[in-house]
């Protein structure tokens, strides 16, 4: 077992406690300056109540949760057995019951792992603390010692966890975390070399997706967000209902997704910025909506946290199978921007990009996340938030000359905007095709103009912020658009990614698992890469065009059945790519990746 | 075409100090001529809300006026101010938008009975409840207007329309009444033909801090006239000099009164306003931002993901 | 000026009755057996509250409304200038004025056509009849008189006209007309040699495109319509308001198309053959109900009467552009189908096919038309009413054995659907992915199937119901599938309209001009020949697949601005087809097409 | 796999004609077994809506739940008979498709507070005041229980939740008066822990012909405990004895009396059901089409179109 990047499970029944577990163990890892990649999808097999927790550890980045466990934690027998088929070899269980009297050959003969450490959680938290429910914070204990992780950040952690419940609370976790330690300290006999080692830093944060959202949006200047509480999207509304009064703004649920959208479109045009977030039944009510945001040319940013579809469908699994309708959904034509961030780290990103483009070029941005990025977890360093600008957002009063025309016809399609309260700014804004200063208009010369200068805005907008993201070997590069050749990468060089036998094209949540399929690939010899476009319309072509073209093979991952920005990059290039579809809710593996590379890479 | 590469201010503000002159109702006119029917009764709402502007000296680039789909929504283009000509039935919760995101705002909404009690039937008792400061005009002729004369909410049972080949079958909805189920604090009516009542109590609704609905019977002479204005234009009565418009249990009865259509304030109350409580806790500063933005706290958000 | 294909324009204002002189003299033109194609799309320059009707006459069957004027019908001075400069060479003018005191040279020295009919027609209605308002009746008493029409058939027709305004006012009408004629046969001096052919027959019948949608939906059983008001789909709904009822149906209208198509499903559900008709806003709310429908397996039939687009846009033009929406609007990925009949007939015959697509298939099947067909008229044989078999809309009940699986799984993917009532058919459908007997399941095995299963069902749909319209010279072919040669068609055999020069692909609406310019085109000695698929979705690759192939160079033509088809069809084929586009809200004139055609012929 | 190329009937059905025995509340048991957390109010609901099947002796067979999203709306599956589990909001217009489809069937609507009064707002009035003969059940936990704990239209006042950190501004929605003013016949109010009142509250509004609504209070015992169950179990009275159902007024002042939470049968009025209109006119014939269908006048159509 490789103790620089090992993957933990922790398996539960839904009352004892292994959300909270999980959260701890993460924390406490991170402040740790270890990096992890954590999720809470329930694996498949189980159903009802239980819970479940992965988290993979890394001294460096991780960028997905992982394939095998490494650690199992089972707070029961069934516990253990819904998970003993996910283990690699050599894997480390830790177990709820009595070391004593346990029959370890019936308990544990189907067991293919290594060492298996039973432990009296149950019984120390009922007859240390007087309370069996404490046993998740006994495993807590337990486990970090086992790791070696010290107990000052657990105790911090406990004690904030609590505060709110009142010092006696506090005092009895703290006492099951320390009896949990001195357990493990006293009894265990340590029978493997796992043991986390000692990193300098400050400690880096933990962020879900939804989090990453949230706060990439306060940062880029939004003071407004309209929404409807949606299954995985509703965790972007929750803090942002905690955090926008703080700033000034404001947290709006409305009585459905129309509107949230239409209090979104209401607050933008009065000058604020504003945004939305849902899942796919709330973008589909959001259709008309988005098209009037196009058509008045009003700025507006929509997160759609994609699940399984179609209808209610699968709420809690993932899937990318929104991209259709982002791209073409409601009815007529509009012009609109389509951004999916390829990870944790990037959905804080993207969103402040989104917020630019919907305001420069007057348009709605649709940021495409799902259900495994929203609700993943991963380590991000400090600085993303003591060190990122905060958009500026206030916004000076304007006078306007007579004869404002708030539709003004423009070379570049955009035209002044007069916000309420400007002085000579008056206009009224309008679905309708409108003549240039507002006024409703049917008039076919006009219409024609009003046409191709709506959809003109969109021209340049792929050079200015069409980036993609480039991995081949253990290098990432981060390529703003063609004339530029990327940032901080770990790449040498342009080409490098961009010329060999199989190009990969994703978009969106799979980055993080092809970027390590990859890596794996070139381990075995195969030369693969991969780009992932952060904007997906209006469409990157001047970047796209030279990775297909440099590549023998050209392999589409996405997570959906129809391969849909397969079909959009076929009909770009006249190309057949290769698919690799999943749709049956849950995430990729970088397994599953890897085989079809060394599937594909046979044929080349 | 200009070549304008990107978004310009026209020039920063200049600090105006003279005095205005009173403004009279024509200053609020807006870039468009009114395109309704000759006779249609909107024309009478029109001039008593220029009327109650020019008597509120309202200022016309902090007057924001939001409407849906209909003849009646296209209101806005007539006045000179912000507006809003959104989607049908959409009106009320983009004024909550508007007023949220700029409380300083006069906004108004100006709606047809289609689009406020059909397609916007669920937005109205939220925005009632909620009691935004915002006045939502509700210009009822009973009837589908701009789609040229099919059944609406307040048709009147047995009229025959172009959806209601053998009479409407339902009983209409009152929206007056439904207002004051709702919880707005402010509830009146008036009519279209009375253009000085009707001016007065559009200044009492914009006045009036919390959410107003003020319900405008308003003719559509093409399609509605068989929808009983004839009748309306005779039996149409002031409230009762008695009726205590605090009293919210005499208000709906009038409201609801069989025989008689009401007009004037039906209720009002005071209640806190949905914003002010907001700003209370911190929050819908809008455009006072201006007056400086309260900083985000990294060091707590650092602390809070650590 | 061919006697037997020509073009009459009727102007005037608002209030002058120009609308009822189009109905009535469509209904005598037809009633003498000759065909017609009219349409009251306000011409462009026209602003406020001008009418205008446009009629082409011919001995056989008209497609479009043609291109230039050769009677104009001017109620006024103004009406002239609006349409003087849409004339032809040798056109005739009727124009209402005084004969003798009328300064023909100042009032009509810039009209460049032929003979000038100037007829007192106000004056006649008062003087003559005391109502100057009866002046479209004088006029229609003497165009019918200069053309050569019999008299009883507009007598006729203005007595039901106007049967429920009393006796008076049908006496009225009558005299109007008669002096009319009178007045024409007395008083002017027939300067042109236009009259109209006596033809034999028993009249044809005048239907509009949405008159055909509802009768074609009455005619396939359909027993429940739900809808909400919207131009310029809401004559559907009301021609269904009165005639639901009379054969046991229900025209429910609801409170938004949201309740509208939520009632259609509930309806279908419980057994009756339901839809809704809409225009794009429309349908961009029912988004979210449409994959219910797919999810659920509920059948469905969506009529969208385009306009142009986006958001409210332009309520009364016509457009092409909400064909993405129809293909890939909604979360999720499910199956549907789309169709776009190509003419007023089409409508009728389309709606049985969709209705049976819906309950076969048991999926959402959206029927395209627009504006410019929803609100053109057409001349239609009585037999189409008299002798199409009416679907047969009795259900009877279906005992259904012990665990009885509502999505069970089959090699079609069409599973028995139980109807409430049937004894043992109980089941709860949802639109969360489920098991077989319709619980809720995320089992990623079972998603996989179901997700199979519903795709599957469109899989030979293609063959059975992928019918094309090929034309070519003056020939048409109607070519069912790949397998059969076609029916009633004038074209000798298949593969001479599936080779050539020039191949238009088309869809909807635009085949009546473009069948015209391909019949032009060969006059001028071009190879040209156009096809429209009647079913959009599945993709009738077998027919169009061989079009595209044996000819040289493809034009796609639509009335949208992004060319939606084309990108379509460019994906299928690793193809760029020419485009010929127009977004301007009108729809296409046969010059517009050929133009095009020569353009590329040019080129060939 | 089977190899089923075409949807096919099952055989015919075979006319019974042996006396049934009266059914008891386990034959309407479903398919699938309730997965509520254990405590939740829904389980009562269902053991008393069970049980009033039996008592009516409902044939599953013709009986149609449906639902729309959330904790509540999950209950169709729960029970033998047709059920339609659909979208957040939609229960109440595709129960009325569902009855003017098949008017034969006997229709239950079943759903969440948030369902009905948020995001479903817009057709709850129109449903009332059509008076379509439906029962309407809204299982009230004033919260929404499926997602978690967000604020509800019901949720009281200054409470907090997960979107309402500061408490909740709004004061809470009421939806048997709000019943009462969309003009419902009937309306009622039951709570899920007294499940034998609420059975026969149940059996009364399926009884009753016409639209009724039956709100039903009942706890989310995992994120609605601080919404004021507690005090509802102590508080909750029946309507005093003397109350005079037919009397709208003070059903009114019942259901939104500020002190108690009165439970029972507030109102219930017989008023010409929408159906049954629509089919004097010729209409929603439905299934009973089997009883030979009116053919289309094709005559006439012709004649009409010439
Ligand atoms: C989503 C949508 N559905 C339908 C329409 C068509 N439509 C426009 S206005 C209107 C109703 C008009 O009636 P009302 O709101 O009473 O206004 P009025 O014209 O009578 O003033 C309808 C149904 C639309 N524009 N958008
Ligand atoms: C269009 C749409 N928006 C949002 C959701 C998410 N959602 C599911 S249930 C629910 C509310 C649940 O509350 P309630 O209706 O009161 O039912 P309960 O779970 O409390 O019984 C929400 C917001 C959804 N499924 N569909
Ligand atoms: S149709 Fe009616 S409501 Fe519309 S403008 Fe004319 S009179 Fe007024
Ligand atoms: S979350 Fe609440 S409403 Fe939902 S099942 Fe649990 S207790 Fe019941
Ligand atoms: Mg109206
Ligand atoms: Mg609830």
């Amino acid at each position: 077992m490789n103790r620089n990047d090992f993957v933990m499970g922790i398996s539960g029944d839904a009352g004892e406690g292994v959300l909270l577990y999980g959260d701890l163990m993460t924390r406490i890892a991170a402040r740790a300056n270890l990096h992890i990649s954590s999720t809470q999808t329930f694996p498949a097999e189980v159903r009802g109540g239980q819970s479940y927790v992965q988290i993979r550890f890394g001294v460096d980045s991780v960028f997905n949760p992982g394939d095998k466990l490494d650690v199992l934690i089972a707070f029961s027998n069934l516990a253990y057995h819904w998970c003993k088929g996910m283990i690699s070899s050599g894997a480390i269980l830790i177990i709820d019951g009595e070391p004593e009297t346990v029959d370890r050959a019936a308990r544990f003969g189907d067991w293919k792992g290594g060492p298996i450490y039973v432990v009296p959680m149950t019984r120390i938290a009922g007859e240390e603390i007087g309370e069996k429910r404490a046993k998740n914070i006994v495993a807590l204990g337990v486990t970090c010692a086992l790791l070696g992780f010290p107990a000052d950040h657990a105790e911090d952690l406990i004690r904030r966890q609590f505060k709110q419940k009142g010092e006696k609370v506090i005092a009895s976790n703290l006492a099951a975390y320390t009896a949990g330690r001195t357990y493990a300290e006293q009894h265990i006999e340590k029978r493997d070399t796992l043991t986390i080692p000692e990193i300098d830093g400050d400690g880096h944060m933990v962020m879900s997706g939804n989090d990453a959202i949230a706060l990439g949006a306060l940062y880029a200047g939004c003071r407004f967000y309209g929404g409807y509480p949606i299954t995985p999207a509703t965790e972007i509304m929750q803090l942002l209902a905690d955090e926008l009064p703080l700033v000034g703004g404001t947290m709006y649920q409305a009585e459905d997704e129309i509107a949230s959208l239409a209090a979104v479109l209401g607050a933008s045009f009065s000058g604020v910025r504003a945004m939305t977030a849902t899942s796919g039944p709330g973008l589909s009510l959001m259709s008309e909506l988005l098209g009037l945001s196009a058509m008045a040319e009003i700025p507006v940013v929509v997160v759609d946290v994609q699940r399984g579809g179609p209808s209610t469908g699968l709420p809690t699994k993932t899937e990318q199978s929104d991209l259709n309708m982002a791209v073409y959904g409601g009815h007529g034509e509009f012009p609109r921007v389509v951004m999916a961030p390829i990870s944790i780290r990037d959905c804080f990103n993207v969103m402040r990009r989104a917020f630019e483009i919907a305001e420069f070029y007057q348009v709605p941005v649709i940021v495409l996340s799902e259900q495994g990025l929203g609700h993943r977890r991963a380590t991000l360093p400090r600085r993303m938030l003591e060190q990122t600008p905060k958009a500026d957002v206030v916004r000076p009063l304007k006078q306007w000359r007579d004869g404002y025309a708030r539709y003004a016809f423009t070379e570049s399609g955009i035209s002044p905007r007069s916000i309420p309260g400007d002085p000579g700014g008056a206009h009224v804004i309008t679905g309708l095709e409108h003549w240039d200063f507002g006024g409703p208009s049917h008039e076919p010369e006009n219409r024609v103009e009003m046409v191709r200068k709506r959809f003109r805005k969109l021209r340049n907008l792929d050079r200015k912020y069409g980036g993609v993201f480039a991995f081949k070997g253990a290098g990432i590069l981060q390529r703003h658009h063609a004339t530029t050749d990327g940032e901080a990468g770990r790449l040498s060089s342009v080409e490098e990614a961009f010329r060999g036998d199989i190009g990969i094209i994703g978009w969106g949540a799979t980055a993080g698992v092809v970027r390590e399929a990859v890596a794996r690939a070139e381990r075995r010899g195969i030369s693969a890469a991969a780009i992932f476009p952060r904007m997906i319309l209006p469409h990157n072509d001047m970047t796209i065009r030279p990775f297909i073209e440099g590549h023998k093979s050209i392999l589409v991952v996405e997570e959906n059945f129809t391969g849909q920005y397969a079909k959009f990059l076929a009909h770009h290039y006249s190309i057949r790519p290769a698919k690799l579809n999943k749709y049956d809710g849950l995430p990729f593996t970088p397994d599953q990746v890897l085989s079809k590379i060394e599937e594909l890479a046979d044929h080349v | 075409m200009s070549n304008t590469p990107e978004p310009q201010e026209e020039g920063t503000m200049t600090t105006q100090t003279e005095p205005k002159p009173k403004p009279s109702a024509k200053d609020y006119k807006g870039r468009l001529k009114p395109i309704w029917c000759p006779g249609c009764g909107d024309y009478g709402v029109l001039s008593a809300l220029l009327a109650a502007f020019a008597d509120l000296e309202i200022d016309p680039d902090n007057l924001a006026i939001v409407s849906g789909i209909g003849c009646s929504s296209r209101l806005p283009g007539f006045v000179k101010s912000y507006g809003f000509h959104g989607l049908h039935g959409r009106a009320l919760p983009v004024a909550l938008g508007v007023k949220l995101g700029s409380p300083h705002l006069t906004v108004l909404i100006v709606g047809g009975d289609g689009d406020g009690l059909s397609i916007g039937a669920g937005h109205f008792p939220h925005l009632a409840r909620r009691n935004v400061d915002v006045t939502y005009m509700m210009l009822d002729n009973r009837i589908y207007g701009l789609t040229k004369g099919q059944t609406s909410p307040t048709t009147p049972h047995g009229i025959w329309t172009k959806t209601s080949p053998a009479g409407v079958v339902e009983f209409p909805m009152n929206p007056a009444a439904l207002a004051l189920c709702y919880g707005a604090t402010f509830v009146a009516r008036g009519y279209s033909s009375q253009v000085k009542p009707l001016k007065s109590l559009i200044m009492a609704a914009i006045q009036h801090r919390g959410f107003s609905l003020l319900q405008v019977l308003s003719p559509c002479v093409t399609f509605g006239r068989k929808c009983g204005f004839d009748a309306i234009a005779n039996s149409i009565k002031e409230c009762p000099a008695e009726h205590d418009c605090r009293d919210a249990s005499s208000a709906y009865q009038l409201a609801t009164d069989p025989q008689n259509i009401y007009s004037g304030i039906l209720y009002q109350e005071e209640r806190p306003e949905f914003i002010s409580t907001l700003q209370a806790m911190g929050g819908a500063r809008g455009r006072e931002l201006d007056d400086g933005a309260p900083e985000i706290d990294v060091d707590r958000l650092v602390d809070q993901f650590s």
